[in-house]
């Protein structure tokens, strides 16, 4: 038992903490800390700066540019970058697909692919839910049919994050449609300039474009992009699904935002004090903040005790908490942003704050925290089973 | 006491639902009337026009029915019912509540008349640069000028600022006090500058440099007249919350019925369902509150009571429309987070009045002082 | 659509406000008030007065003793009941065992128990639920064999409350083994003397003992005191336990207590003020009585729309939000005791007020109301079939 | 930062559940612990005393074993996962705390010591009729009388009062401040008047009429001293409360997997079965709170930041005590209702200690007061 870091954790935390705070350009980590949206370059751009400085892919192994850090130090690099506002490295290039080919992919697919994936020389997009397939992914339909040296696909994906900048897509679809549903998948990458696949933006509800629905049509894939064994990709799903649970509280942003919005709170001015002086904003203040310390030791206990590297069951509380924190700080925002709220479509010449106008768009768009990556109730039946064996 | 609605209130709720649920019938009509200037649509305007709608609430001198709260909250949930973006709330409810109150016999002839006929949007520019609601004007000021007035300062966000065709604008007065005044909003001096806002509405930043400005009636201290205008719309609000909470109710009910996961309905998973449960229960309870709420406005009660009910209306469906909002979505799933699906409308509109006129815990704080004044708080004054 | 109480419910409520207040001994109204426990005799005596002035039994039929109320009648009798802590009419007389014989029964044994089961001459005791037969009641196991003029009774009832002042028990028992287990239940009515039958208090966690286990051995009961029809009375259950939905969101009961909670809070000096100017507390007070207002109008509105007589499927609501209110006052009232609470075995020489003495065992005894009665997860379940279809 | 326990913490814990989890192994042997005085089992305490547990906290030359925070909420949450009934709590670690911290040699010699060796029960008399919480006495009065001094006043509820050989007493000292007194319950002007409270232990009313005290050390203001004992105490009782919970948590999932209703388990019912994965999510963040606290204390922290670490973990602990306690009934049905059954001991447990030291809004309101005084809350000082 030790409270406080040790030395060598505390000096690559202040390591890190330069770095984030001095290497990576301001006015990227501004349009991140002002719930702004980045375009592609920029976070091409911020990954390259991470990449180059082996910052990028920690959790690879190390022959492909990872660092064989301890979990704790894993913990530190999230906290840390998401406390700058450093835009995380790309999901589907370094938590998704990169491990997945690091394990289970040939020597000539991980030379080929690897370095351009740590590098976003490549921009990875994620072809795996379908309109009927969400939470029970392994119902997909997507087909893809062998016909000589290249498998022939025909299907429809959805949910597809950023697929308006994607290079390549990995895709899940189903080559043996004869056995059980999850014994007859496969993955394939797939270039998104292939003939015949075409991408369409799905609005949000915030009026946001940042999910897409990808149709295959007649696409025709080498061979030579199967990754690893046919039919066994339900394997390699899961593997990713799993993977890399250390910053999934996010913990990093929701103390970032939850700062941010004391400030908005005492900028605003009621009778002698400001709203941060009201009992009703300073108590749910302090509950917000004691939730997410609660959530952070949990975190940190977490990584310290998974030394050996296996996800601890206990990961699936911080996604359940941690995706309800992330929504419960934009709730307080749009209350703090108050009548001022109504005005997000406003430009800057606007007399309300940028954090204002963006209140609500930011809290609608963070409904779906407790729908992706796992929804709230998926992340509830894995506790109530895995760990109270209900 | 009596909740039941008489013969001629049911009468006008199917109308409405004739003609309002038929406009909207298909959501996609809903988001066309969103996507272009001015953010509804001006044919169902007119045909609320003319089945009177507009003039629902208004003396029959001036071109209105002489209806009461409860036709107004009639109106308002049916309304909700499909998230129609027409300004009934604002233009007839607010502004047209503080033409009633406070306007001369002349002003109430033109500009309610222009509401009741559908020719003319006004917009109640109230909510100022920093303002919390209250129902007092600080940053715009008006000058007296002998025979005239003129306002300076800024009102954001004005809903439908930019489209109105008539300003009523709150003004600190130069004796202290807030006035209420009539500006065209094509005179000098005012600058107006337009945008959407969350819910497929439309708010303006309204800038005022001199411009010209009539009082509405006399010249004098308003803040008690906006604050009852104020409850009258939070009333009204309440009402439209509960067609909003209603409906998404009902499609998530739908949609858990429909949709299959791991081969089964929705409907299947107890925990999807006591969720939906509870949010029914949210839905009673609040349907109790605004219903009583318009009552109590309809029957002439006192400023006081009437505050006391708009304030518990607003809290209670605050709770009730966040929990709704946010459920609703997440027991879609991946759906509910597109725009081209209903349900997501709901929820930022739900939003949307949740902020307009004070969310709960506004309202909350102002009842906790004075919650040691009474013992027992009664339905009845 | 009208805010007011009709000229005449007004008087009405005006009358029996006047009666509950004057008529009912004032020593019987404090023990209620202060959430102690009356005894047998108290609560005979109580109906007793309540039925000679014929308000013991209003939603009997006129025949016997019924008022034919409206249901706005009805709603203000229970809520001017409650607000005057007059102990209400013994539920297993005056809404179980009374209706279902006025329903059912011959006229031989309506004339032998109705007008004692409203004077209390017979108090009776409920025998439905079984230590395996909870809410799924119709799994119930007591068995009841006809030998000669008799049935003979074997088996064990449980939560019987007040079962230790018990003169006559009405009890499901299981007649048919051999039909589906809705198809063969019968009800008898036992004489609690009878050789065989045997009482069991049973110790709740709040230290009372207010409920019984009923055990029978070989117990025999006359052929004649079998209700309605043999295996018929499953149907009986179910217009017992669906009657009287009037008064079941208990809202004069929580207006009382949480109107007595404000004084407690007033009482408590905290720096410059009381504990009721303590923003904590004030917004508590404020969240609780808006609920109880919804709750109320509800029942109101409820009330008003079932003219027919039949329940609303609101009722639910009633039920779920009621029982909930219930509780939250008795936690919001621990907490006004604070640390005083602890004292709760201490005697009337105690520094601690009565009420905060009491106030921890009535939050722990409160946790029941969410169980008994159909349980709030069997309310959530009629609303999310019957009225969401789902 | 390091959350694992070392091998010595791991064997004190095994060696603990040991001792109490086999003395109290069936539920039934806890319940005739609390049903006769003193309340809990006078054998079970020598057993602790013998295991050293008893001295714990206390240094070495006081009979004690030198331990630090990290070590009592190992012992305290193992009592909690029994709801062990015997008073470790408000004896070893709140009345033995003050006096290890404001006591002279002599005094801890000898009250230690006699703690230690589970001679003697200590108890800590602090709450007054009207006080809620504070770390100061006003109700009694402490008068110099040269040689003696002397205190009159009530303290109620003092826990364990009645079963006590010695009392430390908080009183109002004559130049202003509080001071802590050593008060032989036995001597002329002391009456105690014990009861059993909710959870099964005792409590009492202590009546001093002019009682002869000596001080705690010095006559001097202790109130920085009974602060700091008294967040210590909610350290380890926010431990206590973690073992409660995980039992409770536990129970109830065995319940529901043997429990049959409709011919199934009860943990067929997703309804069910989602809210024991809440109570569980609960369970861990508040777990990891208390062994921060833990920590914050055991690494000599300044007052101020263990203030800060208790009232946290107050905070969290009641939330999530109370949700725990309740569901976990809730979740039982009627047989959680009962006393012979354990769940409600659990319940009724958790709520002692929330009302022991200052419930969640108590710290919540004391913590908002300083919100603004600070950007991010770091867990390391």
């Amino acid at each position: 038992m030790q409270l406080t870091l040790s030395a060598e954790d505390a000096e690559f935390r202040d390591q890190l903490r330069e770095f984030f705070t001095t290497k990576i350009p301001q006015e990227i980590r501004d349009v991140v800390r002002d719930n702004g949206e980045l375009t592609r370059e920029q976070l091409v751009q911020s990954m390259r700066i991470l990449n180059e400085n082996g910052l990028a892919v920690p959790s690879w192994p190390t022959e492909w540019g990872g660092k064989d850090w301890t979990l704790m130090q894993k913990h530190i690099w999230h906290e840390e970058l998401q406390r700058a506002y450093v835009p995380e490295p790309l999901a589907f290039n370094a938590s998704m697909i990169g491990p997945v080919l690091a394990q289970f992919a040939t020597q000539e697919m991980k030379e080929r692919f690897l370095p351009a994936t740590a590098n976003m020389d490549i921009w990875w997009s994620q072809g795996f839910s379908e309109p009927d397939a969400g939470s029970d992914l392994a119902s997909l339909k997507t087909r893809a049919v062998r016909d000589g040296d290249h498998y022939v696909v025909n299907g429809q994906k959805t949910w597809t994050t950023l697929g308006q900048f994607g290079d390549w897509i990995f895709t899940l679809v189903r080559t043996n449609p004869e056995v059980k549903k999850q014994a007859g998948i496969s993955m394939l990458l797939i270039d998104m300039k292939s003939p015949g696949l075409e991408v369409r933006p799905i609005e949000l509800i915030d009026g946001g474009k940042e999910v897409n629905e990808v149709w295959f049509t007649d696409v025709r894939v080498p061979v030579e992009n199967l990754v690893g064994e046919e039919n066994r990709a339900w394997d390699y799903a899961k593997f990713l699904l799993g993977n890399e649970r250390v910053g999934i509280a996010r913990v990093g942003t929701t103390k970032a935002r939850l700062a941010q919005a004391k400030e908005f709170a005492a900028s605003i001015k009621v009778g002698d004090g400001t709203l941060l002086d009201d009992p009703q904003f300073s108590t749910r203040f302090v509950e917000l903040e004691t939730d997410l310390l609660a959530l952070e030791l949990t975190a940190l206990r977490v990584a310290a005790n998974s030394a050996d590297g296996k996800p601890d069951p206990a990961s699936s509380v911080l996604k359940l908490k941690g995706s309800e924190l992330q929504q419960a700080v934009t709730e307080l925002t749009v209350d703090l942003a108050g009548p001022a709220s109504l005005a997000s479509g406003a430009d800057d010449d606007s007399t309300v704050p940028l954090w204002a106008r963006r209140s609500t768009p930011a809290y609608l768009n963070t409904r779906k925290t407790t729908i992706y990556g796992g929804s709230n109730e998926v992340q509830r039946q894995i506790i109530s089973r895995t760990i109270l064996g209900l | 006491m009596d909740f039941n609605y008489d013969d001629e209130q049911q009468a006008l709720r199917e109308a409405v639902r004739g003609l309002i649920g038929k406009a909207y019938s298909d959501y996609e009509e809903r988001r066309r009337a969103v996507a272009a200037d001015p953010g509804f649509s001006e044919q169902v305007w007119g045909q609320l026009a003319e089945m009177g709608l507009l003039g629902l609430p208004f003396e029959e001198q001036y071109g209105g029915m002489g209806a009461s709260a409860i036709e107004v909250g009639i109106v308002a949930e049916e309304l909700g019912r499909v998230v129609a973006p027409e300004p009934f709330l604002t233009t007839v409810v607010l502004a047209g509540g503080a033409i009633a109150a406070a306007g001369t016999e002349v002003q109430k002839t033109e500009l309610l008349g222009g509401i009741s006929a559908g020719e003319s949007i006004v917009a109640f520019a109230h909510a100022e640069p920093g303002s919390r609601w209250e129902p007092t004007a600080s940053v715009v000021t008006a000058t007296d000028g002998g025979d005239t007035w003129t306002l300076s300062g800024t009102k954001e966000p004005v809903i439908q600022g930019a489209r109105a065709d008539v300003l009523i604008v709150s003004a600190a007065l130069p004796e202290g006090g807030t006035g209420l005044f009539v500006v065209d909003p094509s005179a000098q001096g005012v600058s107006r500058e337009g945008y959407r806002t969350h819910d497929g509405g439309r708010a303006a930043r309204v800038v005022l440099d001199g411009a010209a400005a009539t009082p509405l009636g006399a010249a004098e201290d308003r803040t008690g007249v906006i604050a009852r205008v104020l409850d009258g719309a939070r009333i009204a609000a309440a009402n439209e919350a509960i067609g909003l909470m209603e409906v998404a109710i009902n499609t998530t009910s739908s949609y858990l019925t429909s949709r299959k996961q791991f081969g089964v309905p929705l409907n299947t998973f107890q925990a999807l369902t006591f969720r939906a449960a509870d949010l029914y229960v949210q839905l009673e309870l609040s349907r109790s509150v605004a219903v009583w709420a318009s009552m109590v406005l309809a029957e002439s009660s006192t400023d006081e009571f009437v505050a006391q009910a708009a304030a518990r209306a607003s809290l209670r469906i605050s709770r009730a429309g966040r929990q709704v909002g946010q459920e609703a979505i997440q027991l879609h799933g991946g759906i509910g987070m597109t725009a081209e699906y209903s349900i997501g409308a709901y929820t930022s509109r739900l939003t949307a009045l949740d902020h307009l006129f004070g969310d709960g815990n506004h309202h909350l704080g102002l009842l906790a002082c004075r919650v040691g004044d009474y013992a027992e708080l009664e339905p009845v004054p």
